[in-house]
């Protein structure tokens, strides 16, 4: 029994991938040139030491590798970097989606309340951060103003080690809420209506339908949200060079900081590479991961 | 670019040579620059000097290491004194010495102070150009009401230790200090400590740092001390957030630099002094390092356009010129004529504190110390530095921080 | 339901003012003047716009908007353009080695930026793109975010519309053009305005590309307010923070006009 | 046991009016069937009783209360969607118990009732499914479950067996029926389908364009039409009309035919009525001949299809009939079957209702 | 006009297989429905005509071509789901001339032909809505005109007519078939109505758990059912069945009535079956007494129920008849219209097919 003739399933293979690599060549080629190749480059020099100009003198295999993995300072960024997206991603997408949730409701004016919500998408980093130094300067900034009006004393927000990394987060997760809220009501706005009208009838709670209805069929909005939010938390730059340039004692020193420093600072290029390709490696399995083990829960329509 | 075409300088629509000018300066200071570029261009017709900012001196170093050698790179490029070294060993720069003896430039006009920092062997590699130094500043209001002489500032570090104690109060510390390596450097130079080795890297590549001896020492004791004794308020890294301390009066005293000094006046609703840099008591005041930034000419441009670059560094050089740029902005003269011009002494009547910076600069003996250090990895170094400092506040000793400060330098030294 | 209603209210109405609280504050401090800043206070006790007058002296801020907004709508439309055909292709056309291509576009997410500046700047430079607007805006358009996004948004379209234009023999394109993007138009508006304000925020690499004045955006020109050393005139940098984030503020609302409907509802049975 | 009224309800999309005054009381446990032509209103009725949709104007009362402003899940009542509204991230069995909780049961009394509607609508083999993985019947059965477990007093029922085949359909009909009148469920049911609407409601509502045409239990709709519109809609095929106008021996069609219809009225011109299957093949008495323009053989009957007064009039003989297009047939209707409408429409009630209704029952 | 040819078609979802080698030749230009119950696989196997969903083995043929590999647009023809799929944000009049352009049509003859086929269903009001705005049967129309304006000469329909009320659906019934005349259309039908596939098809295919029970003529399936579930689903209300064991005198239930079919054969137990509407009032021959369960009286017929050989037993009778529950009926069945059905459920022919066939019409 013939279950097609081969022929014309070849063909219509070959013109599907045919036209899938037309509908996907202006990206490819742009990624090749702006990414692709620098990041091919940038895995050449983390093999070599170079002049404080970049350019490659000697060759010493992994040596910037190994070099990394004992280096006490390469461990305290890592660790900033995974407390850093430890307490910005989750607090983000939670707090967006409350805020989401509210601006859902069918209400009037909401469509004021909905662009304040995402009002700090349309900051730049260099604009928020330069108002949260602010706030959190810790002798004419808000807190330390409202601390010290109820009694307690001022805390160095920035400067203590204790507090440093949880303000630079906090900062962040402001930053961050704009675009979260506004990709989770997008999502929240696609899920069919009629589906809570059933749920409306059956009587069950707001809450009961939020997490039997809402969250599943927003699922895939959520998934995306976190992989984007993981993959920005890991590359975050912008605050920490801004707010606390890594210190103090490196609590802020983000992989990412760290990797501006030794490249733009310290003119160490071949080990400045060697820990983007290490971050980009990290990421890329994070990623990787969460696509196996996530995704499969997430329901597509 | 292929070597053999020679590069073609560029001309403006009215046949001006373009000499582009890659700048740091932001804010105020900018403005200050431009009028001056303004009337550089006013002044004569061959010429058309372009400033162009290029963001923080980091920045523009980065891209500048791009182009460099390229036709995008610029004619004249600001770099910050930590760069010297970078610069020079960039192999794309024009030492200026080189116009100085084509035109046997008498030097003698400009401070030698400043221009020591950016000689190597006797050459004069770049022309210093917004320079400043640290200065003590502090509140005449907040000593009057501790009962210290307001005209009296503490010179010494147990004077300072002394004041600061008076001043601290419930909501008002002694004492302050930015995290950042240029100040430690000056407090280890005005007590003629050195750096580094050869001579702060003069006479030759320095191979080891060694601001971890005695003098390092006196300074990180002092800040661990009074840290200690709560009289010293950390505030970071961040030039604004030590200048808001001051001016809310959460701290009394602190190190400024000369060229922050008007705008402090200006903002705060208080009377403020300025006085030198402290030493420890027993030691020999030896000044400060000079410290800004000065104007590199690039290398593979055009013979007429480095006449220009060469010329608009002349210009700028002019007592006239720097007389209104001390004004305008508080960077020092390189040209000491320039602070006999009437505009400077009216501006000192206002503004009594710059000419303190001006003296101390002055009274500076010259010397490796005060040279100031030359390496190329200075940036690391003071990045070193300043988390040494943090662990101070952390609860480390004062000798291990410095001696890991140390050690780091120096590992970048040999790389 | 009014007793909830009001109680939505009251959370929206806490939840706007605590996130517009840094906003609003930066918008105060840039009615002071430069002593009044320094003092803390979280009001101007004499208001005045003198700051917004000087943000415009200092540099030329007609010039930096107008670049602004050329290259934020260029590399808008490039991006909408170029991840819609990506995402199009990964959700409606079956090919081998689709998921990988997908994860490999997902990859280019996680290289650092830092990584690729100077490289891109030197490309740049060999195509003599400097100070050109395709400089500051070509090496955007590729966005794996944007793919990534319209992917997830393209799956929730009923497969059924997608067949039955295969049946009526409409062809791949049109049936892109004329139904997945209009049908989309929710995902395509987050996306436009996720593309305008990331571009319009853009900071290092405008610096790095452009050599004159001419050619800059608005974000240098902030960088070109604050000064290191010498101390900052906050209450001008707030003015301008607030004049640049005014156009955002903008399309940010008229986005929300489009985002109000939910689109693909009733779209089957 | 929920009584349910309208007073003078009405609902408007922006401009269009699309309910204009309802005035019903459908009472407690009364089986309500909801009828009428497609894009009348049924589905929006439905869904402002079930508080899904707001109410433009009127009063609304459930038990007596106004009812405009509670909360869908405070009415007390299942509703199955027209367009099913599963959630489809849910299997079967989650979809059919969930909100069950609400009404306090526990997991194990969940999965039992669950088990026995899927038991009912033959869905037990696909509780681990989730709706796109079933057909479009089994997914409206799915949405029938799910009203049917909630055992709620009032259930609102949109079109719920469009999608099944008449066997199935007719297995519903009277699982529903039965399951109405065991727990004395107060139905509305809307549908498309008379045979339904017939079979199973106590009473009909018959709507167009917003607006009640006739209610009444299901004969007297069929058979004491209230309008020429209900008579046109309800049976299948419809009933056939022609213009008449009165003549000394009876009333005569355009085409010179005359029709004595057991009416008496004042009215000189008309509309007569009469049912396809109330013609019958003439055996003595012959109300008209007629020459076959069609003719469809069912398997259990015959449609003829003729001309009379410019009107295509159908009629339905039982049984499978060997007749050929043109040939003529003769035709009977008694007198008492054919009903009258005035120039609006509206019915002619008989002078003698009461031996009208005596010989209603006929054979 | 096209043929298709199915040849051992056959398909899984995963493990499942829910079509089981299907061959059938659809002639050009017939009008060729397909019934089955909910789920048997009436809409996949649609769907693998139109290429949207893949073969898992055997081959289709369109006008004698394998088709198996070809694209949708490829295969030439038009199709109604049963979802509908209207492009949401396109107005009723983009939908239906949507994709017209790809037949060479101009603008204006676009336009025309929307505006006709809108007429025709009813849906020039609405031509300038969304679907979103419009009612369930509102947008199934829309769905019709978008797959009759392209004039392909396949045309394949996925209950089509589910949502419309009785009288549109009635009207579009004819109006799909003379179209399906005129334009000389493959028709594939699908429908759980059996009204529409018993007078719409040139032929009829039951389906039942992907397997094909009977193809024929209607009538063919109404009066010969091959087996007993073709009996017990062509109809409403079903064949009555009852297992009988022959007899000398004929065959008898367990309940010990008696019956004689008109099939000879040799099996000793077989299944009877008798049709609703072919059980009678008895005039002079009485075939049974039966005491009544239950009784529905419709409009134009009376629906009784009662038990034989502990089935439930439902006869017509024409007419509203007055009888009560409990009451004892006598009926007559004539022998001819007596099936006979053996152990597998497989249909006995008649041992005298010439003299059945004479004897099939019947009054
Ligand atoms: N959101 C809406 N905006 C405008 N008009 C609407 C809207 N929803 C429904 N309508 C119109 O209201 C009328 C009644 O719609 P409804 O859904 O109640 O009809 P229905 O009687 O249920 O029809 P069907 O039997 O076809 O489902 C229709 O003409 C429809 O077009
Ligand atoms: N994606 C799927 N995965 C698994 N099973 C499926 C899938 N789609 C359909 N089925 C099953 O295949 C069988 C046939 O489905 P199909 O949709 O063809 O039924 P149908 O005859 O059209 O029924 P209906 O009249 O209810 O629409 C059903 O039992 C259904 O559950
Ligand atoms: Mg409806
Ligand atoms: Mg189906």
């Amino acid at each position: 029994m013939t279950i097609a003739l081969p022929r014309e399933k070849v063909r219509a293979r070959l013109s599907d991938a045919a036209s899938g690599l037309l509908y996907l060549s202006p990206s490819i080629i742009l990624f090749g040139v702006f990414l692709v190749y620098p990041l091919l480059r940038t895995m050449y020099l983390s093999f070599f030491r170079t002049d404080t100009q970049g350019t490659p003198l000697e060759f010493v295999g992994i040596g910037h590798y190994s070099n990394l993995f004992t280096s006490v300072a390469f461990w305290q960024s890592i660790q900033a970097t995974v407390g850093f997206v430890l307490l910005t991603v989750p607090l983000t997408i939670l707090i967006a989606l409350g805020l989401a949730l509210l601006a859902n409701e069918k209400l009037k004016g909401i469509g004021i309340f909905r662009t304040a919500f995402s009002a700090t998408m349309g900051m730049s980093v260099a604009a928020s951060s330069v108002i949260w130094m602010f706030i959190y300067n810790p002798s004419i900034g808000i807190f330390n103003r409202f601390l010290e009006a109820i009694g307690a004393s001022g805390v160095q927000w920035l400067l203590d080690p204790q507090y440093a990394l949880l303000s630079v987060s906090l900062a962040t997760v402001w930053m961050n809420i704009g675009f979260t809220f506004l990709i989770l009501l997008g999502g929240l706005q696609n899920i069919d209506r009629t589906l809570y009208e059933s749920a409306d009838i059956a009587g069950t709670s707001y809450w009961t339908q939020l997490r039997a209805i809402t969250i599943p069929m927003l699922s895939p909005t959520l998934f995306f949200v976190g992989i984007i939010s993981l993959i920005n938390a890991f590359q975050t730059f912008g605050q920490i060079d801004l707010l606390t340039k890594g210190g103090p004692t490196n609590a802020t020193n983000v992989i990412v900081y760290a990797i501006y420093k030794d490249a733009f600072i310290n003119y160490n290029v071949g080990s400045a590479s060697a820990q983007a390709v290490l971050l980009f490696i990290a990421v890329l399995l994070l990623t990787w991961l969460q696509f196996k083990l996530v995704e499969r829960k997430v329901h597509y329509q | 670019g292929s070597e053999e075409a020679a590069p073609v300088a560029a001309t403006t629509e009215d046949g001006k040579t373009e000499v582009v000018f890659w700048h740091a300066m932001s804010g105020d200071l900018e403005t200050a620059l431009n009028t001056q570029v303004d009337a550089f261009n006013a002044s004569q017709d061959d010429y058309e000097v372009k400033p162009v900012f290029q963001g923080t001196y980091e920045e523009a170093l980065t891209k500048f290491n791009a182009v460099a050698g390229s036709e995008d790179a610029p004619a004249i490029m600001q770099t910050f004194e930590v760069g010297t070294k970078y610069m020079i060993d960039s192999n794309k720069i024009t030492p200026v010495q080189e116009f100085i003896d084509k035109e046997n430039f008498d030097t003698s006009v400009w401070e030698e102070n400043i221009l020591s920092y950016y000689q190597v062997d006797g050459k004069q590699y770049s022309m210093p150009f917004n320079s400043s130094t640290p200065v003590l500043i502090y509140n005449k209001d907040a000593f009057k009401e501790a009962g210290l002489d307001p005209e009296k500032a503490p010179r010494t570090y147990d004077e300072l230790k002394e004041a600061a104690k008076k001043l601290t109060t419930d909501d008002q510390t002694g004492f302050t200090m930015l995290n950042y390596g240029w100040f430690f450097e000056q407090l280890v130079a005005a007590q003629g400590g050195l750096y580094v080795d050869n001579d702060n890297g003069r006479s030759g590549n320095p191979t080891k740092a060694v601001f971890d001896g005695e003098e390092g020492q006196n300074a990180f004791n002092l800040i661990k001390e009074m840290y200690d004794e709560e009289t010293f308020l950390n505030v970071g890294q961040n030039w604004d957030d030590m200048h808001a301390a001051f001016q809310s009066g959460k701290v009394a005293m602190y190190l400024d630099s000369s060229a922050g000094i008007r705008t402090v006046a200006d903002n705060a609703d208080f009377e403020i002094g300025a006085s030198y840099l402290p030493v420890p008591n027993e030691a020999d005041r030896q000044g400060v390092v000079i410290g800004g930034a000065s104007l590199w000419m690039g290398d593979g441009i055009a013979e007429e356009t480095k006449e220009g670059a060469w010329e608009f560094m002349k210009y700028v050089s002019s007592t006239e010129t720097q007389a209104q740029w001390h004004v305008d902005t508080g960077y020092f003269a390189i040209n000491p004529d320039a602070y006999n011009e009437p505009i400077v002494e009216e501006m000192w009547v206002t503004y009594p504190q710059l000419k303190v910076t001006v003296d101390q600069l002055s009274e500076t003996k010259p010397s490796p110390a005060t040279q100031g250090a030359l390496i190329s990895t200075f940036p690391q170094s003071r990045l070193s530095v300043a988390n040494a400092i943090e662990s101070l506040y952390q609860g480390v000793s004062a000798e291990d921080a410095l001696k890991r400060a140390a050690e780091e330098t120096t590992t970048t030294l040999v790389q | 339901m009014r007793l909830r209603n009001v109680g939505v209210y009251v959370l929206l109405v806490l939840s706007a003012v605590v996130m517009l609280f840094p906003i609003a504050y930066a918008f105060s401090i840039s009615l002071m003047d430069g002593k009044e800043v320094l003092q803390g206070h979280l009001l101007p006790r004499d208001p005045s716009f003198e700051n917004y007058v000087g943000a415009f002296e200092r540099i030329p801020m007609m010039t930096y908007l107008v670049n602004s907004l050329i290259v934020a709508l260029l590399v808008m439309v490039g991006q909408v353009v170029l991840s819609s055909l990506a995402a199009f292709a990964f959700v409606f056309i079956d090919f081998k080695g689709k998921g990988l291509i997908f994860m490999l576009f997902l990859a280019t997410m996680m290289v650092p930026w830092e990584a690729t500046m100077v490289p891109n700047f030197l490309t740049i430079q060999s195509l003599g793109w400097l100070n050109t607007v395709w400089g500051l805006s070509v090496p955007f358009f590729a966005l794996a975010f944007g793919t990534f996004l319209l992917r997830q948004q393209f799956k929730t379209i009923p497969y059924e519309m997608y067949e039955a234009s295969q049946i009526a023999g409409i062809s791949r394109f049109r049936f892109f053009w004329n139904v997945v993007m209009p049908v989309s138009k929710t995902p395509l508006v987050t996306l436009s305005v996720y593309s305008f304000l990331t571009t319009w925020n853009m900071y290092l690499w405008p610096l790095l590309v452009t050599n004159t004045e001419q050619a800059r955006t608005v974000q240098i020109g902030i960088k070109q307010m604050q000064s290191n050393e010498v101390a900052s005139d906050w209450g001008v940098v707030m003015a301008a923070v607030i004049l640049i984030i005014i156009p955002t503020l903008l399309l940010l609302f008229a986005g929300q006009k489009h985002l109000q409907e939910g689109l693909t509802q009733g779209a089957i049975k | 046991m929920k009584t349910i009224q309208l007073q003078q309800l009405t609902k408007s999309f922006g401009e269009t009016e699309v309910i204009r005054g309802i005035d019903v009381t459908i009472e407690a446990g009364e089986f309500f069937a909801l009828v009428g032509p497609s894009g009348c209103g049924k589905s929006t009725m439905l869904r402002m009783i079930a508080g899904l949709e707001s109410i433009t104007s009127g009063t609304l009362r459930i038990d007596g209360v106004a009812a405009n402003g509670m909360k869908p899940s405070e009415r007390h009542l299942s509703m199955v969607f027209q367009n099913y509204a599963l959630y489809p991230h849910m299997t079967v069995e989650k979809n059919i118990t969930f909100g069950l909780h609400t009404k306090g049961l526990t997991k194990l009394e969940q999965r039992e009732r669950c088990l026995m509607a899927a038991d009912t609508l033959g869905l037990t083999d696909y509780l681990k499914r989730k709706p796109r993985e079933l057909s479009g019947g089994q997914r409206q059965r799915v949405a029938l479950a799910r009203a049917i477990v909630t055992e709620a007093p009032i259930c609102l029922m949109d079109e719920p067996l469009s999608n099944l085949d008449a066997k199935l359909r007719a297995k519903m009909r009277s699982e529903i029926r039965q399951l109405q009148r065991k727990l004395g469920l107060t139905m509305i049911y809307v549908t498309h389908d008379q045979v339904e609407a017939m079979t199973m409601a106590d009473r009909i509502m018959l709507l167009n364009e917003g607006e009640v045409q006739q209610v009444g239990k299901p004969l007297d709709l069929y058979n004491k039409p209230a309008n020429t519109f209900v008579a046109s809609f309800i049976g299948s095929p419809p009933m056939n009309l022609a213009e008449v106008t009165r003549q000394e021996k009876g009333w005569m069609a355009s085409d010179g035919r005359m029709f004595h219809p057991n009416a008496m009225t004042d009215v000189s011109a008309a509309t007569l009525g009469v049912r396809p299957e109330q013609i019958k093949p003439a055996n003595e008495d012959v109300t008209f001949y007629a020459e076959l323009k069609n003719i469809e053989v069912l398997g259990t009957e015959t449609i003829l299809a003729f001309d009379v007064g410019g009107n295509e009039w159908l009629a339905k003989w039982p049984g499978q009939w060997p007749l050929n297009v043109g040939e003529k047939v003769a035709c009977y209707v008694e007198p008492k079957q054919m009903s009258l409408f005035d120039a609006d429409g509206q019915r002619i009630e008989p002078k003698h209702p009461k031996l009208f209704e005596a010989l209603e029952v006929f054979q």
